[in-house]
């Protein structure tokens, strides 16, 4: 069922959220960008959905702690230290944003289950919001993502006079129930129009194109030894942008910290761009940065999609392209194995 | 620019070198990828050099140079510093290098163009004066003085300091001092607004490494920060203090080696002006010992090297009233 | 850290062992007092002090660190106080750069014949420290007890 | 596993008035890695050592931290008391709890709370300890002596009567260097001659020294104990064996016309010379650069006349390789180049001559056979006006200067304030008709016997001292010299006639320092004179083991100080050669291979020069071999300051002893 608001009843709407919880949504930065910051009073919600960072640091944030070791004298006493779970909300998650949970879900949320992960994914509401000014480096479209009805437990559109909501998920549903009281029933159709105005943009887009059909026909073995991979990872200056900028990464290290009277044991994102990533008594497993860099997007491209039923690792948002400082990225990957 | 390319087939035809390290065209203008190119094809196959080629090639030397045969580079004036200050520290052959000087009236920077709020930028074109953007939503024209980061705004040198071939006339080196006027807005601050100023703004790192791995002065085989028998191996800040630690210690690690090419926030995923760290390393090197640049020169002693009888005392940080 | 109530720094104090360290003993052979708060690292030289050794020590919850050195002209390697006071003059430049308090650092002089100055040096500092209270913008949460 | 024992002293009532030494040792039990923990009334007691002793023996101890007075007092006591129980010397560290803890805080609790931090320290530390050995290389027992004055002929008579055989490698033809072109020397007024040659035949003659005359250092590698050096024997174009310096070729010799450099130009010799009549060795020289036959192919005459045929126009530079165990630099001084001084008109008249000249022009051996005649009228000495009744002294050209002109030094040349005193009260008394005026800054006379000489020349000679610098010298048609000037005590203008100007020109370095310098890896000031290992307490002494200075190389200075100097560098010499192997220090420096960029950085801050760099193969983790440029440091010639350690980005290069991870346990075991 369709709902909407007024648009300039917004800060009340996020008032009403952050009464219950904590609310994240993109605000504007003093460079130019956008990132997500906690919503308080007074708080503007930034135009611009392409945040730095993508929403997946709330739940699978760049540190945690794990667990603590206390040590007195010669005694050593193990600490599970996590604080209950609170509820949060993230509001305007990107449809790109919205389908990297699914593939996150898809490594967390099986057998081992992951339960920092997890806790949070279920203490957590991710309100989307659809895409009105995609960017050139935009193609979520490739991965059958409809930015302009993306997912999430709540879908939202922003018109210059309403915002509508829409529930998917049961906790979407539960969360609209409890902002019901300011929410006014409407038709579904409402926001068709924007919608199709965007999607008459994304078919402009330069990469609405794109085609994966390379990686769907080929064999992993024929992929991995292709001699493009060289020229590929040729400029790459090993540092860990494109998997911390990715909404989809989730590889982790875990560290021990001695504080001098105990043991803080951490994760921390990782990156197969590392030298010293999974590095073993004897030595790295991918000795050269070519197998690093192929790794990666073996990963996305290849072996991902051949656990997960075909679906890639990649959704599309574009951060890498942006944030490369050598400017080699994931559609340059795919053109370039395409290009036969 | 068509001199360039020619000249790059030239030296490539006639045996003077093998290879050839340029800028490959990507999907956007502004998305230039660093890349080696082996035969006349493929420099007729994607090589430029426009407004818009800004990575520093000098690095890559480090590596390119101790293969087999001679490398063609085409070094902008501030790369020929850090490509010197390589050669000081013995890390580049180069014997094996042939480097051509480019000029270079600064980089279009595709984070400030952003910051103007313009999105979906499709194509840019640069005339030198100004530059024309074509977006998914629209096409603008900005001067081009707009559309350059702190670095080139604040250009240090047109010269190059150091090359075997130069294309166009070789410029002068800026004494203006213009490039030091953050760090001394950031010296006038209180302590505590420059406290706040740099949380501010290091609680952004993601720790990707990107400002280390592209820094021409951070070439350690090992880095600190990698090393597990260092004692402050980090793989991601956990604390405020890792934050502070890592641009401390890599700023101090590159003092008195830094030739200020600005790679590092150029290429910070989280815009974080990382080169005001160094920049405040430089002013100071200049006003403790005398002015000193980096790279100028193979043969100068690097301050932190050197010494002199008479330098000032670390109290001078506490007599210094510039600071207030 | 807080005693009885009361604020007390933890300064470390990096002597050199030819001229500073002795100093300090002599500090020691006249009886002349100064704080415990003082705990004293031997280094070869001063010049041996890494600027990963001062923000190590703020970090694991130290308020104050000084460093103490030969006389210029007298180091026993020579030429290693020299370098000692280029890098910690940039060093300490650059931590007040980043906003922190620069009475929290400090380098002395100090030789081997003078007990004195030492134990008046670090009296000094230690009230300096105690002033500024403890050390919040370089410290390290996890470290705290 | 760590089993560390802590040893807690009593130091009778000095430690444990003030600190409860049984907390201090119950404490340390609560360290991990700490097996063993007591305290005894007098740990450095014989008996505190037997317990020490046992207790490693009883416990297996791995290393061993005694909580006691300063390490200054009694480290090396437990050290040695560890090593004769079977441990490792180095794997002992002490918490100094008295010096810089009990006797200092008058209060118990505070006192005892210190004393357990600083025993946790030093447990973090030993904890990171490793057995160090110190090494020992053997010693050559040879000395070379660069530089032929009198600095390297005392050093080497030095050195060979203490039983050692030593080199000396001068550039010149001969030895005796600046010596022998002094007339006489200060305070005495002997002559300079009379005292040196003796000193040069006793070279000659003694079978423990031998000279290389006409050669020069090619290169150094090693270190103390083990130098090779190669000398370049320039070639001379005589067998030296053959020839017996019986002067017939330089009689026969028809190129006269080559400006004589032992006279400073003032006249010439053959192109065929032996510098002077005492010349050691005496061997004719061809200068290569005038010989017709060399230069032409023609002549020949030198051949035909040597009865001894002892010439040789074939001969090349040879290059020998030689092994010492110590090194002296003693390359010596020159007057600096005063062509740039125009006020002093010293290129355009003969008349302006520097101090160095003037010996020569009163030196008996000398261009004018020792009478003092205008240089202008050398040609022509019997001319009455040859005599000069008016000489002018400017003292400080070129030194003490505040200006950056080149050329011109900081420092004050230290000599000449005493050699123009000489030279004054010389000329007044050989010539009693003669004016002399002297313009000084300072007169500086510090030296036994100095200021005597200085007041005998003012007061019994009469030379006119007057305070105040000449600003200008003009040749006047009539050949005099118009010297202005300005007398600050009488604040007037002075203008003086003089027939002769006397310039006490600045000494510098010999040119050769530098790069001998930088063979030596000995490190030099601005000024390009060798600096002292300490100012004060190694004066004599390069930083760099092995290295030692004599004379003006390291700072000008008279003869009597340079021949002190001398005899102190060849004692430091003889302390090396007397032993068969040298112990160096354990606690040195070392770079870890893999990790060293090759960059410099070390070598640069190193005041020793103790680390070389070399291009190794590493197999890289992609497995192709990389050539990579690395760093390694000679631990016999490291001194362990750590200043590399600091100086290195990547932490490649760490100190045994005191390395980074122990340094950083210290701390974090203060701060916990």
């Amino acid at each position: 069922m369709m709902f909407r608001l007024p648009i300039n009843e917004l800060d009340g709407f996020f008032a009403k959220i952050a009464a219950g919880r904590r609310l994240y949504l993109p605000v504007d930065q003093n460079d130019g960008t956008s990132a997500f910051a906690e919503w308080s009073e007074g708080t503007k919600m930034s135009e611009n959905l392409n945040t730095l960072r993508s929403a997946k640091s709330f739940f699978f944030p760049q540190v945690t702690n794990l667990c603590d070791f206390n040590v007195k004298d010669k005694e050593i006493e193990v600490i599970d230290n996590r604080a209950d779970s609170e509820d949060f909300a993230v509001f305007g998650v990107r449809g790109c944003d919205a389908r990297a949970f699914t593939i996150l879900d898809k490594v967390f949320l099986v057998d081992p289950i992951d339960s920092y992960y997890a806790t949070r994914r279920e203490h957590g509401v991710i309100i989307t919001l659809a895409c009105t000014m995609p960017e050139e480096h935009c193609f979520c479209n490739v991965f059958g993502i409809d930015a302009t009805s993306p997912e999430g437990d709540v879908t939202t559109w922003k018109t210059d006079s309403y915002l509508y909501l829409n529930a998917n998920t049961e906790k979407g549903e539960a969360f609209i129930a409890g902002i019901k009281d300011i929410l006014e029933e409407c038709a579904a159709d409402e926001v068709e129009a924007q919608r199709a105005k965007t999607k008459e943009i994304m078919a402009k887009l330069p990469f609405a194109n794109v085609s994966t059909e390379y990686f769907e026909k080929n064999t992993l073995l024929d992929i991995f030894n292709s001699e493009k991979w060289e020229k590929l990872s040729e400029a790459c200056i090993a540092c860990g942008t494109c998997t911390f900028v990715c909404p989809t990464c989730q590889c982790y290290d875990i560290k021990d910290f001695d504080t001098g009277h105990g043991v803080k044991r951490y994760r921390t994102w990782d990156s197969c761009m590392y030298a010293d990533f999974t590095k073993m008594a004897a030595a790295n497993s991918r000795n050269s940065q070519m197998q690093r860099f192929r790794q990666r997007f073996m990963h996305k491209l290849v072996y991902f999609p051949d656990n997960n039923n075909g679906e890639f690792g990649c959704v599309g948002c574009g951060r890498c392209l942006t944030r490369c400082p050598i400017s080699m990225n994931i559609v340059k990957v795919i053109k370039t194995f395409g290009e036969e | 620019m068509q001199e360039v390319i020619d000249t790059a087939k030239r030296l490539l035809s006639d045996g003077t070198v093998n290879r050839v390290a340029g800028w490959k065209a990507g999907e956007f203008p502004y998305d230039v990828t660093p890349a080696v190119f082996t035969t006349v094809e493929e420099i007729d196959n994607g090589f430029i050099y426009n407004d818009f080629c800004a990575p520093n090639l000098s690095k890559y030397l480090i590596k390119e140079s101790h293969k087999e045969g001679k490398i063609l580079v085409f070094l902008k004036p501030c790369d020929t510093y850090s490509f010197n200050q390589l050669l000081k520290e013995h890390r580049i052959l180069r014997e094996n290098v042939y480097i051509v000087g480019v000029p270079c009236t600064g980089k279009v920077d595709i984070g400030t163009v952003r910051a103007m709020g313009i999105k979906g930028i499709t194509d840019m074109e640069s005339d030198g004066e100004n530059v024309t953007i074509h977006t998914l939503y629209g096409d603008k024209v900005v001067p081009k003085t707009e559309t350059l980061g702190d670095k080139c705004r604040t250009c240090k040198s047109k010269k190059h300091v150091i090359y075997d071939e130069l294309i166009g006339e070789d410029g002068e080196v800026n004494n203006d001092g213009a490039r030091f006027e953050l760090v001394e807005k950031l010296e006038k601050m209180t302590p505590d607004e420059r406290f706040e100023f740099w949380r501010g703004e290091l609680s952004k790192c993601i720790r990707c490494n990107a400002c280390r791995n592209v820094c021409p002065a951070c070439s350690c085989e090992n880095c600190v920060f990698d090393n597990p028998g260092s004692g402050i191996q980090q793989r991601a800040a956990t604390d405020s203090f890792e934050e502070n630690m890592f641009h401390l210690i890599r700023s101090f690690h590159v003092a008195g080696r830094c030739t200020d090419c600005g790679e590092c926030t150029r290429v910070c995923p989280q815009n974080i002006p990382l080169h005001l760290i160094n920049r405040k390393y430089i002013k100071d090197i200049n006003v403790f010992y005398g002015e000193y640049q980096a790279g100028e020169d193979v043969m100068s002693r690097a301050p932190l090297n050197a010494y002199t009888f008479t330098d000032c005392e670390p109290g001078i940080v506490y007599e210094r009233g510039g600071n207030e | 850290m807080q005693v009885n109530g009361e604020f007390r720094p933890l300064i470390v104090a990096f002597c050199c062992n030819w001229c500073s360290y002795a100093g300090a003993d002599l500090a020691g052979t006249n009886r002349l007092n100064y704080p415990a708060d003082v705990k004293i690292i031997r280094v070869p030289c001063s010049c041996r002090v890494n600027p990963m050794f001062v923000l190590r020590a703020f970090q694991r919850g130290a308020d104050g660190v000084i460093l103490c050195g030969c006389h210029p002209g007298d180091c026993h390697y020579t030429s290693g106080n020299y370098f000692t006071r280029r890098r910690m003059t940039l060093l300490f430049s650059m931590l007040d750069y980043f906003g922190i308090e620069k009475e929290r650092t400090r380098v002395e002089w100090v030789s081997a014949a003078e007990g004195a100055k030492f134990a008046k040096t670090m009296n000094e500092f230690v009230e300096a420290v105690t002033k500024l209270g403890e050390n919040k913008r370089l410290e390290d949460l996890r470290c705290k007890k | 596993m760590h089993r560390i024992g802590v040893f807690v002293c009593h130091c009778g009532t000095n430690i444990a008035a003030t600190v409860d030494v049984k907390a201090v040792a119950e404490a340390a039990l609560n360290e991990t890695g700490v097996v063993f923990s007591a305290d005894y009334q007098y740990m450095c007691s014989e008996a505190g050592q037997t317990l020490v002793q046992d207790t490693i023996k009883e416990h297996k101890l791995t290393g061993v931290v005694v909580c006691s007075c300063s390490p200054r007092m009694h480290e090396a006591t437990f050290r040695k008391a560890a090593a004769k129980a079977g441990l490792n010397s180095y794997m002992v560290e002490i918490a100094n709890i008295r010096e810089q803890c009990s006797w200092i805080h008058k209060d118990m609790m505070s006192g005892t709370e210190k004393a357990v931090i600083l025993m946790r320290a030093a447990v973090a530390k030993v904890k990171l300890n490793a057995p160090l050995t110190p090494g020992q290389t053997p010693v050559t027992k040879r000395a070379l002596v660069i530089g032929g004055g009198i600095a390297g002929i005392q050093t080497a008579l030095d050195i060979a009567e203490a039983g050692f055989d030593v080199d000396i490698v001068e550039k010149q033809p001969t030895i005796g260097g600046k010596m022998t072109q002094i007339d006489k020397t200060f305070p005495t007024l002997d002559c300079a001659s009379c005292i040196l040659t003796p000193k040069m035949v006793d070279c000659a003659q003694n079978e423990k020294i031998h000279i290389y005359s006409y050669s020069e250092v090619e290169s150094v590698t090693g270190f103390v104990g083990n130098f090779t050096v190669k000398i370049k024997r320039k070639a001379r174009y005589i067998d030296e064996k053959k020839c017996t310096g019986c002067g017939e070729c330089i009689e026969k010799c028809p190129m006269k016309k080559v400006p004589n450099e032992f006279n400073l130009g003032l006249d010439n010799r053959k192109a065929i010379y032996i510098p002077f009549a005492q010349a050691v060795p005496k061997v004719a020289t061809i200068d290569s650069n005038y010989c017709i036959k060399l230069k032409t192919g023609k002549c020949g005459l030198c051949s035909t006349v040597c009865g001894a045929g002892a010439i040789d126009y074939t001969q090349q530079d040879t290059i020998i390789e030689e092994k010492y165990g110590a090194i002296v630099a003693a390359t010596g001084y020159n007057p600096i180049n005063i062509e740039k001084f125009d006020e002093f008109a010293y290129s355009q008249s003969p008349d302006v001559i520097t101090s160095l000249e003037l010996e020569r022009l009163m030196n008996a051996a000398g261009p004018s056979n020792g009478t003092l005649v205008r240089p202008s009228y050398l040609s022509n000495q019997h001319d009455p006006e040859a005599h000069p009744h008016t000489i002018v002294f400017v003292q400080c050209v070129g030194s003490r200067s505040t200006e950056c002109r080149k050329g011109s030094k900081e420092y004050c040349s230290k000599i000449c304030c005493m050699y123009t005193a000489k030279h004054a009260m010389l000329i007044r008394e050989k010539y009693p008709d003669t004016d002399v005026y002297v313009f000084y800054i300072d007169v500086r006379t510090p030296g036994k016997l100095f200021d005597e000489f200085y007041r005998r020349a003012v007061e019994q000679y009469g030379v006119h001292y007057i305070k105040g610098m000449v600003g200008k010298v003009a040749p006047k048609a009539d050949g005099k010299l118009n010297v202005q000037a300005s007398d600050l005590i009488s604040n007037e203008q002075l203008h003086i006639d003089a027939d002769l100007v006397v310039l006490a020109t600045a000494i510098e370095p010999d040119k050769s320092a530098r790069s001998i310098g930088t063979m030596l890896t000995a490190s030099m000031d601005t000024n390009d004179f060798f600096t002292e290992a300490h100012p004060k307490l190694r004066p004599v002494e390069s930083p760099t083991a092995g290295v030692f200075l004599s004379g003006v190389a390291q700072g000008p200075k008279d003869i009597p100080e340079t021949v002190t100097q001398a005899s102190a560098a060849a004692a430091k010499v003889i302390g090396i050669l007397v032993k068969d192997q040298l112990t160096g220090n354990p606690c040195v420096a070392h770079s870890d291979e893999l990790m060293c960029n090759g960059c410099s950085a070390c070598e640069k801050v190193c005041p020793y020069g103790a680390i070389t760099y070399s291009d190794k193969e590493f197999r890289q983790p992609d497995r192709t071999v990389a050539i990579r440029r690395v760093a390694s440091v000679n631990p016999a010639v490291c001194q362990g300051c750590g200043a590399c350690t600091v100086a290195c980005p990547s932490g490649a290069m760490d100190l045994k002893g005191f390395s980074n991870q122990q340094i950083m346990a210290e701390v974090d075991a203060i701060c916990r």
